[in-house]
């Protein structure tokens, strides 16, 4: 596979959110903006990057027996690091993003980048991968974010949007918004990528 | 001679169809909205025909969309429509029912597949969004009459707990006089369309009555002052429970089609009505006590089976 | 009549019951036509064989067909004449089948066999026999051989006899004329099933909407106090065997059972009155009653038309049809199948005749399943019609088979109250066969 | 070397090696992230008693009423180092759980500013509470009685407009003022309420 197929395999194809639905928790529970759409996106493809590139290194240290453990501490390393870094230098959007700065350990997006490409490739690709993979992470909660902001709270990135007279839909920034509005845009998605046999 | 037309029997069908059916209950609901127009003036008129329209050309819209046969003639989006006005308070924005008679059918009708394919009633599957969308808009209250005060309704009173403080008397509530929703204000125009649907036979008093039953008797056993000092038969004619009883629960797709399954679904929705009227934030709790039982409407089909014919003497 | 008087089953429905063209007319012979063609397989079971040759003269009442199984009748010419052919012609309840075609010579020759008995003169195996040789099956239309029928097998203690005078098809007016013209015959009938089967106690269920029927039964059964009459309440399918059992004697055949297995055995009024022909006249099954009506028909009669006589010949003898016939049907319209030509003659199931305009045949667009609980509520046997249907459109019928669909008797009640003119019954048929075809291959794979 | 101990032995090294990565970055981020909360907790000390320059804390134990509960007291003084004020941290319970008051009163006897710290209130109603169209209006209310909600209606002296359709939150950030107010009255200054 080449390095640009791998990389847009992770925005469009193997989408994490809206093509194999994984990561729902961050999903769902962050995008009420869509800045915070944004930080949990970098922060996740920060440690995907360096997650599969160091496991990809390693991949013949590791033995096979206690490969999950290990990966598990590899990417807690990385997760824990962001979190320090973040609240020191960025305090703001850790206050946001809060608690789910520490669950990207148990996204299952990183676990199952580790499992299915890193511990199989060299070091180069899997960097790519977790760049694809991570942006395309980023851009599903982007759009989220962007959606309910718009639509929840009339503001996007802050700044105003909508007229003064539009009166913000509360339900888009309350979870039951998350599920329609990914409920909506994965059928739409869907609905335009695949082709019916 | 004409070709002869081979078909399997039966040969002839009664004359009711859905059409028929569906305008039926337009006509019972008819009493309800001029209740409603009376109590709360032209402005509850206008915001019916504003959710009716919409809701008809949001069926039409629909089914062009998915290229199937548009049936906005077979009255049921009129239902719709009026259902949302009716569950609606007199003084919303005009673009309100607007929003809800689009969610009602495009999301929740058409988008499950139509008619007889909906998961929920789609009319309270929109007042539910829309009260989460704009709770200020779809809980702010008046008093009947011409000069639009804004009030309690008499669940909000009950809830707060200062009934001397002006709860209506027990006839205000039955004839309507009451701040509310615009459909669900007159008990007695409501209950002259339920008798009505009941002498067609388009509903059965299975859901309503054990609907009205259980909240009645659970709002009496449990009330504010202890075990039986509750006013069970108060609670039956305030909020949206005799709208909700006879119009909503009672919707075919989304409820069940067993005679025992029926009962199970009037049952479930008293008590969980109850609960959320006696024990809940919110004051009253029709809306998603029917919304809870719609969902499990396929697992009670499944679970009430009716015994087939001669089943029973066969495991003798 | 008071109202808990009358007796009824839960669910079924009230269609029209269009039988007010029919029901005072008195049963006129019809002139027997010029050629017969008489089916080889007029029962349920093994088809006859033919036992006359082509060109072979034959006399009215000789055996023509003879079945080699038990569960068979024979079959006789209803005419003298000269056999024609013996080849394949239309059928109206199979499409196409053998039959024999016989030229009528008029002269209406009975043939040297037919010879009356008495009641008394006769031990019930011998009774048996004559029913067996008079080539009598169930008049109702299921066409089940009546010798069969009456004769249980050991071990199944029947108590009790039905006569079936319910007739809740609409448009059909046969078993009430029969009722109110020839109460003595099935009654007669009836006392031979009586001693046959040595039951002390019998019922004639009649539904309300037929009083004079009602009357003159009452009238005839005075001297036997161990006939009753039980009136019912109008509802079809009243006239169901298994509805018929618990309106009358409270008893519930079980699923998948038989009427014998609550020790009661129903037959149609038509079966009995032809079973007092066979043994007072030796006359065997050539003949029966049948309602021509409909609103495609001139002149609606009772006619008692010869086994074999085509529906084309009738519907000419009936002033003719009107110009917009668009459905003939043999049978009732709850139950009766669609023909596809007027050349399939009258066979011994056919209780009626209808032609049906194109006014009448209302051809609806079919609506989506809104769940009204129709079906379910109208279903005399508790099944669920609309999930049998979605099941069976599915093609899942393993389904259909947990829900009973094997139980379903057919009367097609769901589909005539169905708002949404789904062809319920039509799938339900369908995957009833699927299921017996399953079943088969299960049993065969064990 | 037996399987087992070829296994802890690499999982110990990447354990230690992944501990003293983080050792590192908890070296180089400890500092800066002390100061971003003092930093935070500075910045809404001076929201809301704009006229402090410094602020040093009081040890207190165990205050709170039924609804609520003083967490965290400051003393502020201006440049001169005279007292100006006070900021309370109170924690009241919310409608959607625990929520963080924080509440200055000025030495002159009037509530100075409120904000409104971490909570768990429905958003777009309890949630409106940070807002400064609610929070604003419990500038310059006197300490001389408790502050009390209106739901509808025209306001009192000592009344504040209840937030659209949370009612309950209002009525809790009241309590957290009033719970200031009145350890102000009682301890801080040393006079009884006059009811």
């Amino acid at each position: 596979m080449k390095l640009r197929e791998v990389f847009t395999n992770g925005i469009f194809k193997e989408n994490p959110v809206f093509k194999l639905v994984i990561g729902m928790c961050p999903t769902i529970a962050v995008t009420t903006a869509a800045i915070n759409g944004i930080g949990m996106g970098l922060a996740t493809t920060f440690v995907l990057i360096c997650s599969n590139l160091v496991i990809s290194l390693l991949k013949d240290f590791i033995p096979e027996k206690i490969r999950i453990p290990s990966y598990i501490v590899i990417i807690a390393t990385f997760v824990t690091m962001v979190g320090m870094i973040m609240e020191a230098y960025l305090p703001e959007l850790y206050d946001n993003l809060g608690i789910f700065i520490p669950l990207i350990v148990v996204n299952c997006i990183i676990l199952a980048r580790a499992e299915t490409f890193a511990s199989k490739n060299p070091p180069i690709p899997s960097m790519v991968d977790g760049l694809g993979i991570g942006l395309g992470f980023t851009l599903s909660l982007t759009i989220l974010g962007s959606i309910r902001e718009i639509l929840g709270s009339g503001t996007w990135f802050n700044m105003q949007v909508m007229s003064d007279s539009y009166e913000p839909a509360l339900i888009m920034i309350l979870p039951a918004g998350a599920f329609i509005t990914l409920g909506i845009l994965t059928g739409l998605i869907n609905r335009f990528t695949t082709k019916v046999d | 001679m004409n070709q002869l037309i081979v078909s399997s029997s039966p040969h002839i069908n009664s004359d009711e169809t859905i059409a028929k059916i569906m305008r039926d209950v337009v006509i019972a609901l008819i009493p309800a909205g001029v209740a409603g127009v009376y109590f709360f003036g032209a402005r509850a008129l206008l915001i019916i025909v504003v959710s009716v329209v919409s809701a008809i050309l949001t069926e039409w819209a629909m089914q062009k969309l998915y290229k199937k046969p548009v049936t906005v003639d077979d009255w049921s989006a009129v239902i719709t429509g009026i259902l949302v006005a009716y569950n609606m308070p007199p003084t919303v924005p005009l673009w309100l029912p607007v929003i809800g008679s689009v969610i009602a059918i495009a999301i929740i009708k058409q988008a499950f597949g139509g008619l007889g394919q909906n998961f929920m009633n789609p009319a309270l599957g929109a007042r539910a969004i829309l009260l989460a969308c704009w709770p200020v808009h779809m809980t702010t209250w008046v008093a009947p009459g011409p000069d639009a005060v804004s009030t309690a309704t008499p669940l909000e009173i009950l809830k707060s707990g200062n009934i001397q403080n002006g709860l209506p008397t027990l006839w205000e509530a039955f004839i309507g006089n009451i701040g509310g929703c615009i459909g669900e204000t007159s008990a007695l125009a409501l209950i002259i369309g339920a008798v009505y649907l009941l002498y067609r036979g388009v509903i059965n008093w299975r859901i309503p009555i054990s609907y009205l039953g259980t909240v009645a008797l659970f709002t009496w056993i449990f009330g504010k002052n202890g075990f039986f000092t509750g006013n069970g038969i108060y609670n039956l004619f305030v909020g949206g429970l005799i709208l909700g009883a006879f119009y909503m629960a009672t919707d075919y797709a989304t409820s069940p089609v067993t005679p025992k399954g029926q009962l199970i679904m009037g049952f479930g929705c008293g008590i969980i009505t109850s609960i959320i009227r006696i024990y809940g934030g919110y004051p009253g709790g029709v809306t998603y006590a029917i919304l809870i039982m719609n969902i499990v409407t396929p697992l009670i089909d499944r679970y009430t089976m009716p015994s087939i014919y001669g089943e029973v003497e066969e495991n003798v | 009549m008071v109202g808990f008087d009358i007796l009824s089953f839960i669910g079924g429905i009230h269609p029209p019951y269009c039988k007010e063209s029919t029901e005072k007319r008195p049963i006129e012979r019809l002139e027997p036509p010029g050629i017969v063609v008489i089916p080889l397989q007029q029962h349920i079971g093994a088809p006859c064989e033919a036992v006359v040759e082509v060109g072979e003269k034959i006399k009215k009442g000789q055996k023509i067909g003879e079945s080699k199984g038990f569960v068979g009748a024979p079959i006789h010419s209803s005419v003298s004449g000269v056999v024609k052919s013996i080849s394949k012609m239309p059928h109206p309840t199979l499409g196409e089948c053998m039959a024999i075609t016989i030229e009528n010579d008029g002269l209406e020759e009975l043939d040297n066999s037919i010879q009356g008995e008495s009641l008394d003169s006769l031990s019930s195996k011998e009774l048996i026999e004559v029913i067996r040789e008079a080539g009598i099956v169930g008049m109702g239309g299921a066409t089940f051989p009546t010798h069969v029928k009456l004769s249980p097998p050991p071990g199944k203690e029947i108590d009790t006899v039905i006569l079936n005078g319910a007739e809740c098809e609409p448009y059909l007016t046969t078993d009430h004329r029969l009722m109110v013209e020839y109460p003595d015959d099935i009654i007669y009938g009836l006392r031979a099933i009586m001693k046959i089967l040595n039951v002390k106690r019998a019922y004639i269920g009649i539904e309300d909407n037929k009083p004079d029927a009602i009357e003159k039964m009452k009238g005839a059964v005075s001297s036997y106090r161990d006939i009753e009459i039980k009136v019912l309440r109008t509802k079809y399918p009243q006239g169901a065997e298994k509805q018929l059992i618990e309106a009358i004697t409270k008893r519930q055949v079980p699923s998948a059972g038989l009427p014998m297995d609550v020790g009661v055995i129903v037959n149609n009024i038509a079966t009995a009155a032809a079973i007092s022909r066979a043994i007072r006249e030796g006359m065997p099954l050539i003949e029966r009653v049948v309602t021509v009506t409909g609103g495609g028909i001139n002149e609606p009669k009772n006619l008692l038309v010869p086994i074999g006589t085509p529906f084309s010949y009738i519907v000419d003898m009936c002033g003719g049809f009107k110009e917009d016939v668009a459905k003939v049907i043999n049978g009732g319209p709850m139950m009766g199948l669609a023909q596809y030509t007027l050349d399939v003659p009258v066979i011994k199931g056919t209780s009626g005749i209808l032609l049906f305009t194109s006014k009448e045949v209302k051809s609806h667009e079919e609506g989506p399943c809104i769940r009204c609980a129709r079906c379910v509520d109208v279903c005399p046997m508790n099944l669920m019609p609309l999930m049998l249907n979605a099941y069976s459109k599915n093609r899942s019928y393993e389904d259909c088979g947990k829900l009973h669909v094997l139980d379903c008797i057919e009367c097609g009640s769901c589909s005539y109250i169905c708002p949404a003119k789904k062809p319920l019954m039509q799938n339900i048929r369908i995957a009833k066969r699927e299921v017996i075809n399953m079943r088969k291959k299960q049993a065969k794979a064990n | 070397m037996s399987e087992t101990w070829t296994l802890g032995l690499k999982l110990l090294i990447i354990t230690a090696v992944a501990g003293f990565i983080l050792g590192f970055t908890n070296y180089l981020t400890e500092q800066p992230i002390i100061e971003q909360r003092i930093q935070a907790d500075m910045e809404a000390r001076l929201a809301v008693l704009p006229s402090a320059e410094e602020f040093e804390e009081m040890q207190i134990e165990d205050i709170a009423d039924e609804k609520a509960e003083i967490i965290e007291l400051y003393t502020g003084t201006d440049a001169a180092n005279k007292i100006v004020g006070y900021t309370f941290k109170v924690l009241t319970k919310g409608f959607g759980g625990d929520m963080e008051v924080i509440v200055g009163i000025s030495s002159d006897g009037q509530v100075d500013g409120i904000r409104i710290g971490n909570h768990s209130e429905t958003p777009g109603l309890g949630a409106n509470a940070s807002d400064e169209k609610f929070t604003e209006q419990f500038v310059g209310k006197s300490v001389d009685g408790p502050i009390e909600v209106r739901k509808t209606g025209s306001l009192n002296e000592n009344e504040v407009q209840a937030l659209t359709g949370a009612t309950i939150t209002s009525e809790c950030v009241s309590d957290a003022v009033n719970l200031a107010i009145d350890y102000y009255n009682e301890t801080l200054i040393g006079r009884g309420m006059d009811n």
